[in-house]
């Protein structure tokens, strides 16, 4: 690669080697970050792109691997973050790390609380700070919210907030846009692309390749915990991503599915759903019905906190909610998750950490919790059946890790994603729920993902599927709700979609649902 | 402790769970200097707590110390049935036993084969007539312990009955439990006296109550006649400073003592009474200086 | 309440306004156990009169003086994610070790004083050194200093209390000079008033709640996790020592049983009081709260004249009803309001 | 063992076989606390080569037996993310209700003995409702009932001890035919096997581990995370119930200290092996030795002649440095091994 600027480069790593009690991470990387640029850092899941990161952060100290970091060309070691934050470095993690039972502003504040304006705190100069943190990210949040209540893209964004409040010159953002949808992800990118302007240099992971080439200057691509390639805005490509991330050539993105002919009956009908709203998080879901039949893949499209995840926890029993759930045309009574799970009903849930793996237990009990009955004999585990069981989901999804017995918190993200696939899979539902099921799963696995989707449609499931990327959802579905402020906005079939139609109906819709308000409040 | 194998003399044991509680060490003092004094190599055994009256945990330890020395006699606390098994397991095994604090009949405790004590009904009966008189036969009395056990259920209960027969216009409250921490002792005991306007006098069966007595009646600004347990040092000023009017001398001391001269004489092979009650008097501000004198000669 | 008007300039400006305001105020953490408070002194007034004399509220308020010293440390401790059972232990070692100073090594008063608030905050540097830097779960470890605190007061008294002390002690402990109240509880107070605001309103309280509620994300802020544990561990070790010392003074005597049992007593106050076992909730308002109901009852049972065997019952049974109630209060009032998220009062406890 | 070698067939079949063979038995969850047995018990016996003799073996035996019965509920409720400090209550209030029952109400003694069984599980079907669908946190509630139980134990007895007992009794507590052991010995074999069983291959108790590692995963995989913790917390009442009266058997009298102060022991010496605090994690082995462990800590002092005041001291000691020897173990055996992922030890505590 040619140096194209005279500076030396912000951050750079000669020969970082780091493993894990067996596992190499990071076989020796070379990286250069360019002041001012956006460097796109791309690579399959578990090349080591997270692990790469957290070395540049001191989140694994100096010592625990081998190799030089330089900043601004003079060796640097980073005992802690702390320090990696004195050389003006800002990291915004993959996983959500947020102080639950404290406010919003305080999370965004988090260790300096004072805004260094000595040991007291002033909290409403704390808050407005906040509020204005939040403008440029499009955020309406109040900042006295504790942050229990937000959702995971909230929590997302406020941590990009809890970074940017640092005022870093290197900001490294590790999937931030995993969890957000198209508009929120068009707002984050304004932001960064100030931050280019002031001269600020970032580094952004993802597995969504359009960013890259919407947003990023350069691209290194990591493959086996070795940089593959290094590559110029000029030579962006998805298809030249793909190939130096896995070898391999880009298949077509969406596969072909034949939804079942409109006549057949419905497997899952819901009829009025209502669920209330969570005061300043959202203003719950009211009246929607919608009917999926067997082998019909339907997509709920909407913006972040619209209430998809919500339509489909109500279903799945996990919060209270009124309204008919009717299962081939009986109503079925679901109070809890176990009474939607007898009723063939299973979920993907869209927050691993907290609400998906068992970190107490190995990979491979992971993947067969709740699954044991066929499993087992007069309640006994029986401990053969259960491995190739196991054994079988990985190879089918393709979960890389070292053994049934090794634990999930190692494991990369999207392989946390694919194993948690695999136990929803291992039910084998009748209607399948998946919220988010490409969360931080690279290109070649999300293909896989779609593959199984269809297949699983193929043999006579009945999936709803919310995707934060719009083209996602359009891409999969045979027909999408477009979901705004917990109600159906609008819908479409397979082909007549486009991003720009759903985003106009949202619009629309909540111009309309503006206009009500107003005509409400005047009566008043 | 163990100087087992170095001294010439005999073995002595001393079984005693709640090891850590105040009054139970001074036991064990009165315990460790006769027993040095008469030659012998002497062990104390039970569960270090001060409030946890463990007899499970304790005999363990007892069986441990067994394992290691061959004892010619031994000395268990008895102030409950859960420990006669114990008791008779050891009598059966041979070994001479001796119990102190309470005076269970002859013969009712299989293995037995002495006791010594204060009688505690008549400390109990004692403590009764002395505040009777001081009161001039009238008044409501608060009764304490610092928990439920043998012991002190039974001076509660000789207390009472003697207050019934001698003074029957006297009333005496429900007992309470003080506990065993100083500060929290002392915060119900002024509880009580807000609950029982009309209390003029208090008696408490725990080491303790002359301390959280005079403690209380100072801080709820009532004089009481006050009747508690022990000698030690802190009681005695206690009484004649006035802020008490009087001490159980239970012969903590003294007991224990004895119970360490009849383990050495079962230990030679001599014959000794089974039962050895010691007196158990109350004593006032004019009483005092021998005991003085007896903390003094003790180092304490 | 001035943090609950504070709140209301923001957000939504609508109508229902008192409705709200009540609301919030009911959102409030320290409401819930100030609500079961309330209702048990006036049950037990109205049982006993006696109950509110100036003398009882002052036995009562010199206990809490003691007890609530600790608690105060265990707050801070508990909201920095760890918490000592050997409190109770500490506070009576370091009282017999400051005894035996100023008795048999006739060391000055306040050196010896000096001697009893080292080994305390030493005993808490120790354990937070073990527990942070050994990663041994606080449990275990003071667990463990518990059975060493207890030891060594054996150690050093040979089992006799530490008698006589210099007249000097006796007046401290029989000073009366606020409301017939003395030293312990003009510390206490102030002690107080110092934590709360320290948690509430500066970097390093804010700091604590990051470190207890999440020790991942405190460190990739930046916070030294580390320091703040082992200052904690100090904290509560210094002020277990100051309120064995106090307890000492009070009866003019270094005895052995200072302090036993109050390991339980403190965490079930401050816990009761809301403030959480696991990490990053509550408030010093809160704690103490739950240290003085706790009191209250064990004092009012008394008072009322509660056979001695129902007593524990009730003891039992009113500290499961307390947290109940609170629990209740979240539950009907703040989740039922369209004004407030569900969680609110821990927003409020944390702020 | 056995669960060693059988991971060995899967997956990864490289060389370095027998250093990898002895580092996944060094990541065997049990063998820190196994290895700090192992080296206590040497030292006793070099020290003092009584300590391994019959009669104390047996002593030990006998008082592990009544602690570790409870220890095994115990070990299930922690497992399932909760715990009970009303244990040592329950095993009091259970023996002497048994004791009324077979006396003042002469029921025949397996009635009176089913009765007690009752009373235990009982206390713990209420500490399970209150704790589940209350949602009061279980140190509340269990402190709360570690009062209650004690109180009731004062009420049934009014503090008396209830003796004599059915002479069935005494002779229960003297059975001594299993290597001069007798019922609650027995009792105790099969009780350990029977839940380790249960809690290592069944679905019953995988869920468990589920339960007390993330409730709420737990309950969307469709696992009533409420019976599971209600039945822990009845078993572990259950068997506090049964380890009472085994202990009133032995001491052949309803005494009223029965239970007192085993909440931390039991706790304790499960935490020692391994159990977390924080639910999910530990076997049943595990928690079984680090009562095993405690005791013989105790009684080895008292064996080689420690002082006694010193005694407690140590046992303090030890507990931390046991504990902090697994730390090590896992940090230089398994973080450096390169077969081993450093939470090996989780796998298999789970598996
Ligand atoms: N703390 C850890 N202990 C053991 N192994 C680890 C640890 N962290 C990461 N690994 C392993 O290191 C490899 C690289 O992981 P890393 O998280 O860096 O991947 P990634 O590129 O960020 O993947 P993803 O896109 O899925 O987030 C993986 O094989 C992972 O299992
Ligand atoms: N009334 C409620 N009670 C309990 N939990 C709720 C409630 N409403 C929402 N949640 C939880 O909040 C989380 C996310 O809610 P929400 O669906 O509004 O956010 P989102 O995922 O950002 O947006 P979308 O709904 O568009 O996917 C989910 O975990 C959901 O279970
Ligand atoms: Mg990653
Ligand atoms: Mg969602």
């Amino acid at each position: 690669m040619t140096e194209t600027n005279a500076a030396p480069p912000v951050i750079q790593t000669r020969a970082i080697v780091k493993s894990f009690a067996g596992v190499q991470a990071l076989r020796g990387v070379d990286f250069a970050v360019h002041p001012g640029e956006i460097h796109a850092l791309l690579g399959q899941n578990g090349a080591g792109k997270s692990t790469l990161v957290k070395i540049l952060n001191g989140v694994h100290k100096a010592g625990s691997y081998s190799g030089e970091i330089l900043v601004d060309g003079r060796p640097a070691q980073f005992a802690s973050t702390s320090e990696a934050r004195a050389h003006g470095v800002g990291y915004v993690p993959q996983e959500i790390e947020v102080l639950d039972q404290l406010t919003v502003a305080e999370n965004v504040f988090a260790g300096h609380t004072g805004l260094g304006r000595g040991p007291i705190i002033n909290r409403r100069r704390m808050e407005a700070e906040t509020r204005a943190l939040f403008q440029e990210l499009g955020l309406a949040i109040d900042p006295r919210m504790l942050v229990a209540s937000l959702t995971s893209a909230q929590r997302h964004l406020v941590m990009i907030a809890r970074a940017l409040s640092f005022k870093p010159r290197v900001l490294m953002l590790d999937e931030p846009t995993a969890s957000l949808s198209g508009v929120e992800v068009e707002r984050l990118f304004s932001v960064l692309r100030r931050l280019k302007a002031q001269g600020k240099t970032m580094i952004f992971i993802t597995h969504r390749l359009p960013e890259v080439l919407a947003i990023c200057d350069r691209a290194t691509v990591l493959r086996d915990g070795r940089v593959a390639a290094e590559i110029d805005r000029e030579h962006f490509d998805e298809e030249h991503f793909i190939f130096a991330m896995s070898g391999q050539k880009l298949q077509r993105l969406y596969p072909d599915h034949v939804p079942p002919p409109a006549d057949t009956k419905p497997l899952l009908s819901v009829r009025g759903l209502q669920i209330a709203g969570r005061f300043g998080v959202n203003r719950g879901v009211s009246d929607v019905s919608f009917d999926v039949r067997p082998g019909e893949i339907l997509g709920l499209a909407g913006l972040l906190g619209s209430g998809r995840t919500e339509i489909l926890h109500a279903i799945y029993g996990r919060i209270p909610f009124s309204g008919r759930i009717e299962i081939d045309g009986r109503e079925v009574a679901i109070a809890r998750s176990s009474d939607a799970r007898a009723a063939g009903v299973a979920l993907l849930t869209e927050d691993r950490k907290r609400d998906g793996l068992l970190f107490n237990l190995p990979v491979g009990a992971n993947i067969t919790i709740g699954n044991l009955a066929p499993l087992s004999s007069h309640g006994m585990v029986r401990e053969g059946r259960e491995k190739s069981a196991v054994l079988t989901a990985m190879r089918a999804l393709n979960v890389k890790a070292r053994s049934p017995q090794a634990s999930v918190a190692h494991l990369s993200g999207g392989n946390q994603q694919k194993l948690l696939f695999a136990r929803v899979l291992m039910s084998a539902p009748r209607v399948l729920l998946l919220d988010e099921p490409t969360k931080g799963v690279d290109a070649a696995t999300r293909h896989e993902i779609y593959r199984l989707i269809v297949d699983l449609a193929d043999k006579g499931v009945a999936l709803v599927v919310v995707a934060s990327e719009l083209e996602e959802v359009i891409g999969i579905a045979d027909r999408c709700l477009v979901v705004a402020d917990g109600r159906i906005v609008d819908e479409f079939t397979r082909g007549e979609g486009s991003e720009d139609k759903v985003l106009r109906s949202i619009t629309a819709a909540q111009a309309e649902m503006q206009q009500q308000a107003l005509a409400s409040a005047g009566r008043a | 402790m163990t100087d087992a194998g170095v001294a010439a003399g005999k073995n002595i044991l001393w079984v005693q769970p709640m090891r850590d509680h105040p009054v139970h060490r001074l036991m064990q003092a009165g315990f460790l200097n006769k027993c040095k004094e008469l030659g012998n190599n002497c062990e104390v055994v039970g569960n270090p707590s001060a409030t946890n009256y463990d007899v499970p945990g304790s005999i363990p330890l007892a069986e441990a110390a067994m394992a290691r020395t061959k004892f010619d006699a031994i000395a268990v606390y008895g102030p409950g049935p859960e420990i006669y098994p114990f008791i008779g397991k050891l009598g059966k095994e041979g070994f001479p036993v001796v119990t102190w604090h309470v005076l269970p009949p002859e013969g009712s405790v299989p293995g037995l084969k002495a006791a010594t004590g204060e009688d505690i009904p008549s400390a109990g009966k004692a403590a009764a007539l002395s505040m009777g008189e001081k009161l001039g036969g009238k008044g409501v009395i608060a009764l304490t312990q610092g928990s439920s056990n043998d012991t002190e259920n039974v001076m509660s209960d000789s207390f009472r009955k003697t207050m019934a027969e001698k003074y029957p216009d006297i009333k005496i409250l429900e007992t309470q439990m003080e506990g065993f921490e100083p500060s929290a002792a002392e915060g119900k005991a002024v509880a009580l006296l807000q609950g029982n306007p009309d209390v003029v006098a208090a008696f408490s069966t725990t080491g303790n109550g002359a301390q959280t007595w005079s403690g209380a009646a100072r801080k709820a600004e009532r004089p009481l006649v006050i009747i508690g347990m022990d000698y030690i040092r802190q009681n005695l000023d206690i009484v004649k400073s006035g802020a008490a009017y009087g001490v159980v001398a239970q012969p903590l001391y003294e007991e224990s003592a004895l119970t360490a001269q009849l383990a050495n004489d079962l230990a030679e092979g001599k014959e000794v009474a089974y039962m050895n009650p010691l007196p158990a008097s109350v004593i006032t501000a004019a009483d005092l200086e021998p005991y003085y004198k007896m903390l003094d000669s003790a180092g304490q | 309440m001035e943090r609950t008007v504070e709140r209301d300039s923001g957000f939504e400006g609508s109508g229902r306004a008192l409705r709200d305001r009540l609301t919030r105020f009911v959102a409030v953490g320290e409401v819930g156990v100030l609500l079961a408070l309330i209702v048990l002194v006036a049950f037990f007034y109205i049982m006993e009169p006696a109950f509110l004399s100036e003398r009882n509220i002052r036995a009562i308020l010199r206990v809490v003086s003691f007890i609530g010293i600790i608690a105060i440390g265990q707050t801070i401790l508990l909201v920095g994610g760890e918490f000592d059972l050997s409190v109770g232990a500490v506070a009576g070692l370091s009282a017999v070790c400051s005894a035996k100073l100023m008795t048999a090594l006739a060391l000055p008063v306040p050196l010896a004083l000096l001697g009893g608030v080292l080994v305390g905050a030493g005993v808490g540097l120790i354990n937070g050194l073990v527990v942070v830097k050994l990663k041994i779960p606080a449990f275990i470890q003071t667990l463990g200093m518990l059975f060493i605190g207890q030891g060594l007061i054996q150690v050093v008294t040979n089992g006799y209390p530490v008698y006589p002390l210099p007249p000097v002690i006796t007046d401290i402990g029989y000073a009366d000079f606020v409301f017939g109240l003395g030293w312990s509880f003009v510390f206490f107070v102030f002690a107080a008033l110092a934590a709360d605001f320290v948690l509430r309103r500066t970097v390093l309280g804010r700091n604590m709640y990051a470190t207890g509620g999440n020790p991942e994300v405190a460190r990739l802020v930046g916070i030294d996790t580390a320091h703040y544990k082992i200052g904690a561990f100090m904290t509560v070790g210094a002020l277990a020592a100051i309120a064995g010392m106090f307890v000492m003074a009070d009866l003019a005597s270094g005895t052995t049983s200072i302090g036993s049992g109050w390991e339980l007593n403190v965490i079930a106050g401050v816990v009761v009081g809301g403030v959480s076992l696991f990490g990053g909730a509550g408030t010093m308002a809160g704690g103490l709260l739950g240290v003085l109901l706790l009191q209250v009852v064990t004092s009012g049972l008394v008072v009322v004249g509660v056979n001695a065997n129902w007593q524990q019952i009730a003891v039992g049974v009113i500290m499961v009803l307390a947290v109940g109630l609170d629990i209740l209060r979240r539950r009907y009032f703040i989740a039922g309001s369209s004004a407030q998220p569900a969680a609110a009062e821990t927003t409020t406890k944390a702020s």
